[in-house]
């Protein structure tokens, strides 16, 4: 069960890797980015599950963490160009 | 990006807990994933996006770079200390069995937190030092 | 199992090349900020929960912000190489020479497979010799539950002690490297 | 105060991740909050009174509205996804907020986001930007229906 | 043979080496600086002449300072062979030094300090050499003489010079670490050490069944190895380094670097192989054979020189291969003309290098054709070259009659009639080269402007006074040959 | 099948659909502010099914708490970051698509 | 206290490094000649250590060290023998007197305020060599590496010109590739034997030899080092490295960094390689032999066309790695006791060449060959240390040039590879015609005082005195060899008997 | 055959990976592009590692004590440890080479390695920092 819907999930995320790629602009590319990094804080939850080892959420906890902050640091510069 | 509310708004109310959050990994690395070197990026991670959100002087003022230049050197001393400190008790370099607790069980386990406290502090401290100087862009 | 184990790895191989083949460079960070996550999930799946944990935080994270800091004093997009490109326009000597080297060291290393053990063999050497040790030794003489926490904070503490080490060099040399005194310093 | 609070907070999301009550980890525990505590609490509560507690259970109160809406929102979606001819009409509105208080305005603008058709694009002041879909949801956001929730949570 | 603990050898050494640092702090002051120059000369002269008496009673003097590595030491061993040269070297010195200091200061040369340096360098390469107990300390002066002779090559710094010095230098360098490496090398893996041995170190092993093949190879090596000995096809970089001021030439034709190409020759035939060995081996025809090549070939191409230099380079050559053929010949006589020839050739040609520097001095004269008439307004020195190249013929009075007498003895002795032909051609067309110049010189109608140029004249005396006493040594040792043969005589007491 | 199974099952299911709704709207739609509908809210309110679907499925314990955790997490950082990449692609100029000037993605 | 110090040895001599590199910043904010002292005083008692290991090891068994109590091959293991802590010695050795010639030469090249951060890095630098040399676990070799690497980088950039920070990027490209072969070879090796530990490995791998996991890991490792040491044509980086870099990095690299990567390459040769079994029927010997001597050649050759000092310093060291190959590859006594003395020969000869390069661009900022004309007058006692040292270099007898050739020639010949005789004896002869020009413009050529502007009058006594040591060793161990070639002909001994399966 | 291809095709694309990042390096002018090239090596390289430890049936190498369940497969927990040793190298050796970058971008005013040597051929400057 909880492979068959990682797997939808990750069917997904090779939609969403085409946007990556494509673009056309860097706003769908960051869009993009930052939907495979929520994709995958699901994927590693159910990975848990499959593995009926779910004690495992401190790392999709880290994934959507690590996730926003690199999203903010990507607009950043691009409205700023600089980070700091 | 000061300027935008909801981003700000939203920042502050995590930050405290992404920062509670890298402090559990590192007290529970022995139990759960994680440990020193996770704590001390996802700490480290905490003051990026201060500086991210709110600047780098923001960021600055609670981690003053004069601090940060000696937590570096201060977490990976810990490490190498506790190392040279089981010589003087008596047993190998970083033999943490014979640091003076009950058991070399114990001995062992608490050796371990020391030095996952060094390592999360001094990779902290690095992850602040490589953002600043990576990202400062003051000189040019 | 498989499935997702396969989808994982066609993704990044997917990703690694539309990385390396993007000319905004951002672009490229940010597919490579994605190859590290999705490589994370392939580890969580072969449950090496730690590596994936530290490979999110360090790959997807900070690596990324880093490379995101360094495009904000460099410029943005890869210039085509200066000279012009022949053998039928698809390479030039350069790229020819490159994967001639690419594909020759990949062969060497696929050939070294042959006679490997297979995939999640639990006979093979390296799962039957010192692991089943580790294992079994580690809560009663560490008293930590999560075995690569004590083999890596105790039975090979010194290469933590030395991991460390690495990452305090590398910030001392950002620090020498890059830390501006002087107003007119190069 | 800001600072005990914070750290209130913190030692009861420690114990919610944890699970764990060894005399270690509960000493750590009260370390690690007190200084995370010291670095973040005026970000944390840089503008919230003690009267924000009572604002917080008025805010739990709206939230089972806002998943509703949150639900309805993503069939409509889904329903412009999928659909052949895909309907959309997209437009981008302006309108006017009553909010003051940060709190309030990110509320509104994350739920703007989060229900029918509706992305918060700017909040300004008290002027928010909002690209809608098409023209039915462009006409929900000049309702303010949203807002005067949360208007209510702020009072 | 009783050996002697005594550092006298090393005193010999040393007395020019230590004398290059007041040669160099007196830099400024000129005759100070040639003060240091002569005495140390005579000093060398006088520590080596103490060597004679216990070498006179049947002992050899010597020291083993310290042992490289194991089987290898730095030490030195004195026995008549290596007195021999070093009597000749260091006597010559002292004559060669009052006549650079002559030279130099007639024609201003530039950097004189740097040149009285390495002068004094290159003769304590020279006696260490000499006195040298084993291939390897014989092999570090070997290199050290190379050295030390480069700047003086190229003392004119002109580009000709640089190219002079540099084929000198890639010649001698490259040969001696090309082939006398390896040589000492094989030596040592042969025989496990490398001291000299009477009747030759490889000879003792030869028992142990080492290939003929190897041997052969090996003495090829050193043949090739030693390219101071300027046999051909290795000869090209004497006759560039003329381009060296003239005592320099003298320094190197007679003196020291050719003299010690010949005298590791003997060394290697005498006590490395043995003359057992070699005769055994066959290979003492062979070289014999080979060298006879450069005596007559060398002889034809000085014939077509007119530089009188290069003349001299040649003819020089030539000379050298005398020596070679004679120990060569494996003959007692043989040996003993040999060993006679380097000092006969020593101070024939001295004398005639010395004349060249007086011609170039006194007449600015380079060039055989330039010659003629000259006697009329040099007579001395036109007189001491007909000394010189007299005896380079081997006609009587003069004692390279007395050599040429030995080797074609020694030729006969040895069975190998066609050298003693070698010997006899080669003394026609030493007289071919050398016998127009005396003709022209003394029947050649003088030019008229040397007729009128005051400036030709006899050089000063500081370069005509050594150049009569070489060109007397010449005559004094055919009529006392015994001060020469008493010494090779107890030389070759231990070897037939 | 206990009826918490069944829920567990119609959330996952439920979810699922929601992210590949999502992710087919990141294909399908035209713009760059039209795909954001899909990539902000049907994402997010996918994920947080999926996640209620686990809990669901774990029962009380540390680790349900743990995804409610992460579920919040979801439901504030996702708008935001929406909401930020908007802001930011409005600010860099980019026009809104309209069926007039504008057909293709 | 002499208890403390004799068992723990091994590990007090590389974490006095750590200690020492962690300290210097500290100590740097308070005053910046206390980092200097910090770096002096923790080279000296690595040294002091070191040289203490190997009289240890010597005169008694080698020495193990079990990091953490943890016996291998569960715990890292540290092994003291012979052959590493004689090369501890020399590289701790060079680091010190590197840190002595510093103290002029770093205030003139480097601002002051960067100077604690650099002897930190410079400690790291040499630190991670120490740990290279001295572990026994095939990872923690690894993980030093990168430390010696990560700080190797960051100094070369420190050099004046602005082309250093592209040489340092090179070197970091070329050995980030290298070094992630090594960890590729690792990898093979450990999925063929589950163990890290070299002694437990030798012994694992018997039997292993023809599979291919085993010869790829082998073929991994062995480019992998070869990239690090700079082995033709892997050497690109090598060059621009110690051209550009500061005139103290070029000194102790030349002395320790390439050596290091050559004792891994040894003792990985003689312990998991099997050199001596020549299994599958691949000459090992042979390959290395032959690599070896086209690096040797190669490296003359191109050092003949240079037109900077530095840079033809830099291919010489090309050159010379491969005479200790070459020693070491042949499985003989005398030739591996060779190769073994020309890694402390070749480390005084180059560093103190380097220092005299050094010396010259103190002066004149210049060490472009052509500058350098009538350096002879201006600096005669450089100069002349220069003349020795080049004598050295040629290989000239008395001198430690010499020692190590011809125990490498006798090796050689012993074990009848003759190809290696004449491949030295012309390196040789190259090596003196380029050293020949130099020597040539330093004392025949007259100074062009246009060229290039007088930098500093004098030069300071902590530089001049480093080199004269060097120079001077270079003689002495030239003269009384004895010391070196006893010690490296029972490392010799040792290595060469101790091969488990023999 | 396809047990063999099942048995080693996690290695393989492993291997297909390092080589993509490895082309990257050798290939790419841009000196960020080559970084990141060496960050998709190294990372396979990690894969490959973390390959090594997976034991059919294994779990998580955290100790587990789950009802109803006598004995428990652990996986190998050894080269995790490794790898995330080398995680932070690779973090480190990335980090410096940003800085690097920088460093050459001011100088220079480029981040193409042809151009730069180009301009140091053009105008080599010695001494000037
Ligand atoms: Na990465
Ligand atoms: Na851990």
């Amino acid at each position: 069960m909880f492979s068959f819907i990682a797997v939808i999930i990750l069917i997904g995320v090779f939609f969403v890797l085409f946007r990556a790629i494509k673009g056309p602009t860097i706003f769908d590319r960051v869009l993009s980015v930052n939907l495979i990094g929520t994709k995958a804080v699901v994927v590693i939850a159910l990975i848990g599950f499959m593995h009926n080892r779910p004690e495992f959420m401190d790392i999709a906890l880290t994934y959507a963490l690590i996730n926003f902050i690199g999203t903010i640091a990507f607009l950043k510069y691009i409205e700023k160009n600089r980070l700091d | 990006m000061k300027d935008d509310v909801i981003l700000r708004t939203i920042t502050k109310f995590m930050l405290p807990f992404i920062q509670i959050f890298a402090f559990y990994t590192l007290a529970h690395g022995e139990i759960s994933p994680g440990g020193g070197f996770q704590a001390g990026v996802i700490f480290g991670a905490s003051f990026i996006l201060i500086a991210l959100v709110f600047g780098k002087n923001s960021a600055r003022s609670k981690m003053p770079r004069n601090i940060n230049d000696i937590l570096l050197s201060t977490g990976d001393f810990i490490y190498a200390f506790t190392g040279l400190f089981c010589i003087f008790a008596g047993g190998l370099f970083l033999e943490y069995g014979k640091l003076p607790f009950h058991s070399a069980k114990e001995g062992n386990h608490i050796g371990m937190i020391i030095i996952e406290l060094g390592v999360a502090i001094t990779v902290a401290a690095v992850m602040m030092t490589i953002f600043f100087e990576i990202a400062g862009k003051e000189d040019d | 199992m498989i499935a997702v184990d396969f989808l994982l790895l066609l993704l990044l191989v997917i990703i690694a090349v539309a990385a390396i083949s993007a000319k905004d460079i951002l672009t490229s960070i940010m597919l490579l900020g994605s190859y590290s996550l999705v490589i994370a999930m392939e580890w969580v799946l072969l449950n090496a929960v730690d590596v994936a944990f530290t490979e999110a935080a360090v790959g997807a994270g900070i690596s990324t912000i880093l490379m995101i800091a360094v495009l904000t004093r460099v410029p943005r997009f890869e210039k085509e190489p200066k000279e012009q490109k022949h053998f039928f326009n698809l390479f030039n000597h350069s790229e020819l020479l490159a994967l001639a080297t690419v594909v020759i060291t990949g062969a060497l290393l696929i050939s070294g497979t042959w006679d490997m053990p297979a995939f999640g063999d639990p006979n093979s050497p390296a799962n039957s010799y010192l692991s089943p040790e580790y294992i079994e030794r580690s809560y009663p003489q560490t008293g930590s539950h999560n075995i690569v926490t004590a083999v890596l904070a105790s039975y090979r503490g010194y290469d933590t002690l030395g991991e460390t080490t690495v990452v305090f060099t590398a910030a001392i040399c950002l620090i020498l490297l890059i830390r501006s005194y002087k107003k007119n310093e190069r | 105060m800001k600072f005990i609070l914070t750290f209130i907070a913190l030692l009861i999301f420690w114990f919610m991740l944890s699970g764990h009550f060894s005399v270690i980890i509960v000493t750590s525990a009260v370390i690690y909050a007190l200084i995370a505590a010291y670095f973040t609490y005026n970000y944390f509560l840089e503008d919230i009174s003690f009267a924000g507690i009572k604002r917080i259970f008025k805010f739990i109160a709206y939230l089972p509205w806002l998943f509703w809406e949150i639900i309805v929102a993503n069939l409509q979606v889904a329903y412009i996804v999928l659909s052949p001819k895909m309907p959309i009409s997209p437009e981008l509105v302006e309108t006017e907020t009553d909010l003051k208080t940060d709190y309030g305005k990110t509320a509104l603008g994350n739920s703007i986001t989060l229900t029918p058709g509706t992305v918060t694009i700017e909040i300004e002041n008290s002027k928010i930007l909002v690209h809608a879909i098409t023209k039915e949801h462009a006409q929900d956001i000049k309702n303010k229906d949203i807002e005067k929730k949360i208007l209510r949570i702020e009072a | 043979m009783e050996m002697i603990q005594s550092l006298t050898p090393v005193y010999a050494v040393l007395v020019s080496l230590i004398a290059i640092i007041p040669i160099y702090l007196s830099r400024n002051n000129p005759n100070l600086r040639e003060f240091w120059t002569i005495l140390a000369a005579i000093v060398k002269f006088i520590i080596v002449l103490s060597l004679i008496p216990p070498l006179i009673n049947g002992h050899t003097v010597g020291i083993n300072l310290f042992e490289i590595l194991p089987g290898i030491s730095f030490g030195f061993r004195v026995d008549s062979l290596g007195l021999i040269f070093a009597l000749m070297a260091s006597f010559l010195w002292i004559l060669t030094s009052f006549y650079s200091i002559g030279y130099m200061r007639s024609l201003k040369e530039h950097n004189q300090t740097r040149y009285f340096v390495c002068f004094a360098g290159s003769l304590s390469a020279t006696i260490g050499a000499a006195f040298a107990a084993n291939l390897f300390t014989m092999y570090i002066f070997y290199e050290a003489l190379t050295l030390f002779t480069y700047p003086l090559i190229a003392h004119e710094e002109t580009d000709e010079a640089f190219r002079g010095a540099r084929i000198y230098l890639i010649y001698l360098l490259g040969t001696s670490i090309a082939f006398l490496l390896p040589a000492i090398i094989g030596t040592y893996l042969a025989a496990g050490s490398l001291e000299f041995v009477n009747g030759g170190l490889l000879a003792a092993t030869a028992s142990k069944g080492l290939s003929s093949t190897f041997l052969v190879v090996l003495f090829a090596l050193f043949i090739l190895g030693i390219a101071k000995a300027a046999i051909m096809p290795l000869h090209s970089w004497l006759p560039n380094a003329m381009v060296a001021p003239t005592p320099v030439s003298a320094l190197l034709h007679a003196v020291a670097v050719v003299k010690m190409g010949v005298f590791v020759v003997l060394r290697v035939v005498l006590y490395v192989f043995g003359i057992d060995l070699m005769s055994a081996l066959g290979i003492g025809t062979f070289l014999a054979y080979f060298a006879s090549f450069t005596i007559l070939l060398a002889s034809i191409i000085a014939l077509r020189q007119d530089n009188i230099k290069a003349r001299l380079a040649y003819s020089t050559i030539s000379q050298l291969s005398y020596i070679v053929v004679g120990v060569s010949l494996l003959s007692l006589s043989g040996v003993k003309g040999s060993i006679l020839h380097i000092v006969v050739h020593a101070f024939s040609k001295i004398t005639l290098f010395f004349w060249a520097g007086a011609m170039a001095v006194g007449a600015h004269k380079k060039y055989v054709s330039q010659l003629s008439g000259i006697a009329k307004k040099m007579p001395v020195s036109m007189a001491i070259f007909t000394v010189g190249a007299l005896s380079l013929i081997g006609l009587p009075p003069f004692s390279g009659f007395l050599s040429k007498w030995y080797l074609l003895k020694g030729s006969l002795e040895a069975g190998l009639v066609p050298i003693a032909f070698v010997f006899m051609i080669s003394s026609f067309l030493n007289a071919c080269y050398f016998l127009p110049i005396i003709y022209i010189a003394y029947f050649g109608k003088i030019s008229p402007e040397d007729e009128k140029d005051s400036h030709i004249k006899e050089a000063p005396k500081m370069m005509l006074v050594p150049m009569c006493i070489t060109a007397t040594m010449v005559i004094l040792i055919f009529f006392f040959p015994g001060i020469v043969t008493s010494l090779i005589d107890l030389a070759l007491n231990g070897i037939f | 099948m206990s009826i918490l199974d069944v829920v567990t099952l119609i959330l996952l299911l439920a979810g699922s659909f929601f992210m590949l709704v999502a992710s087919i709207g990141m294909i399908r739609l035209p713009d760059f502010y039209t795909r954001m509908h899909a990539g902000g809210k049907a994402d997010t309110l996918g994920q947080g099914l999926i996640f209620l679907g686990l809990v669901v499925y774990e029962g009380f314990s540390f680790i349900s708490l743990k995804m409610l955790i992460i579920f919040v997490f979801i439901f504030i950082a996702n708008p935001t970051a929406t909401h930020a990449v908007a802001k930011a692609a409005y600010k860099g100029g980019l026009k809104i698509w309209s069926r007039d000037n504008n057909d293709s993605g | 206290m002499i208890d403390f110090f004799t068992t723990h040895a091994p590990v007090l001599t590389i974490v006095v490094f750590i200690f020492g590199a962690l300290l210097a910043p500290v100590f740097g904010r308070i005053n910046n000649s206390l980092s200097y002292y910090c770096a002096l005083i923790t080279t000296a008692l690595s040294f002091v250590l070191s040289v203490y290991l190997l009289f240890s090891v010597y005169n008694n068994a080698p020495l193990e060290y079990f990091l953490g109590g943890w016996k291998p091959p569960y715990g890292i293991e540290y092994r003291v023998d012979i052959l590493n802590s004689f090369i501890l010695s020399v590289v701790s050795f060079v680091s010190f007197l590197s840190v002595i010639y510093g103290y002029g030469s770093i205030k003139s090249e480097i601002y002051e305020k960067r100077h604690p951060a650099f002897y930190s890095v410079y400690l790291l630098f040499i630190g991670g060599m120490m740990g290279i040399l001295i572990t026994n676990d095939i990872f923690n070799m690894y993980v030093f590496l990168e430390i010696t690497s990560l700080a190797g980088y960051a100094l070369i950039a420190m050099g004046r010109t602005r082309y250093s920070y592209m040489a340092s990027f090179n070197y970091l490209i070329l050995g980030s590739v290298g070094a992630t072969f090594f960890l590729i070879g690792i990898g093979y090796l450990y999925m063929q034997t589950g163990t890290l530990n070299l002694t437990d490995l030798a012994q694992r791998l018997q039997g292993h030899f023809d599979t291919n996991v085993v010869l790829v890991a082998i073929a991994f490792i062995v480019v992998g080092l070869m990239l690090k040491m700079a082995v033709f044509p892997l050497h690109f980086w090598l060059p621009d490295a110690y051209t550009y870099s500061p005139s103290v990095i070029s000194a102790a690299m030349a002395g320790t960094s390439t050596k290091v990567a050559a004792y891994l390459l040894i003792r990985l040769m003689y312990t998991i390689f099997g050199i001596q079994a020549g299994f599958s029927g691949i000459n090992f010997s042979g390959i290395i032999i032959v690599i070896a001597s086209i690096t040797i050649l190669a490296g003359s050759i191109i050092a003949i066309s240079q037109t900077d000092l530095k840079k033809m310093l830099a291919f010489s060291s090309i050159g010379q790695i491969g005479y200790i190959l070459i020693g070491t590859a042949m499985v003989n006594k005398y030739a591996f006791a060779g190769g073994l003395l020309h890694i402390l020969n070749h480390a005084m000869m180059k560093t103190a060449l380097f220092m005299v390069a050094g010396g010259f661009f103190y002066k004149f900022t210049s060490t472009k060959i052509n500058d350098l004309k009538g350096m002879g007058r201006q600096m005669p006692f450089a100069s002349a240390m220069f003349l020795i040292l080049s004598l050295s270099m040629v290989g000239i007898p008395l001198t430690v040039g010499f020692i190590s050739k011809w125990y490498i020639i006798l090796g050689a010949a012993q074990s009848g590879y003759w190809i290696v005789v004449p491949v030295i004896l012309l390196s040789s002869l190259l090596t003196a015609i380029y050293f020949g020009r130099v020597v040539h413009n330093l004392f025949f050529k007259d100074s062009e005082a246009s060229n290039t502007g007088i930098l500093h009058a004098k030069i300071p006594y902590s530089m001049v005195s480093s080199t004269a040591v060097l120079v001077f060793l270079c003689i002495f161990f030239g003269v009384f060899a004895y010391m070196p070639v006893e010690i490296s002909l029972k490392a010799a001994e040792n290595i060469i008997g101790a091969m488990p399966w023999k | 055959m396809i047990e063999f291809i099942a048995d080693k095709y996690n290695f393989w694309i492993a291997i297909v990976l390092m080589m993509i990042g490895f082309y990257a390096i050798i290939a790419k002018h841009n000196l960020v592009k080559k970084v990141i090239g060496l960050n998709i090596f190294q990372t396979s390289v990690f894969l490959f590692y973390i390959s090594i430890s997976k034991v059919n049936g294994g779990t998580a190498p955290i100790i587990w004590h789950p009802e109803g369940h006598a004995e428990v497969v652990y996986d190998n927990p050894l080269p995790h440890v490794l790898i995330l040793t080398a995680i932070v190298v690779s973090v480190s050796v990335t980090a410096v080479a940003l800085g690097i970058i920088v460093k050459l971008y001011k100088n220079y005013g480029s981040i193409e390695e042809d151009e730069i040597k180009l301009i140091e051929h053009n105008e080599p400057e010695l001494d000037s920092k």
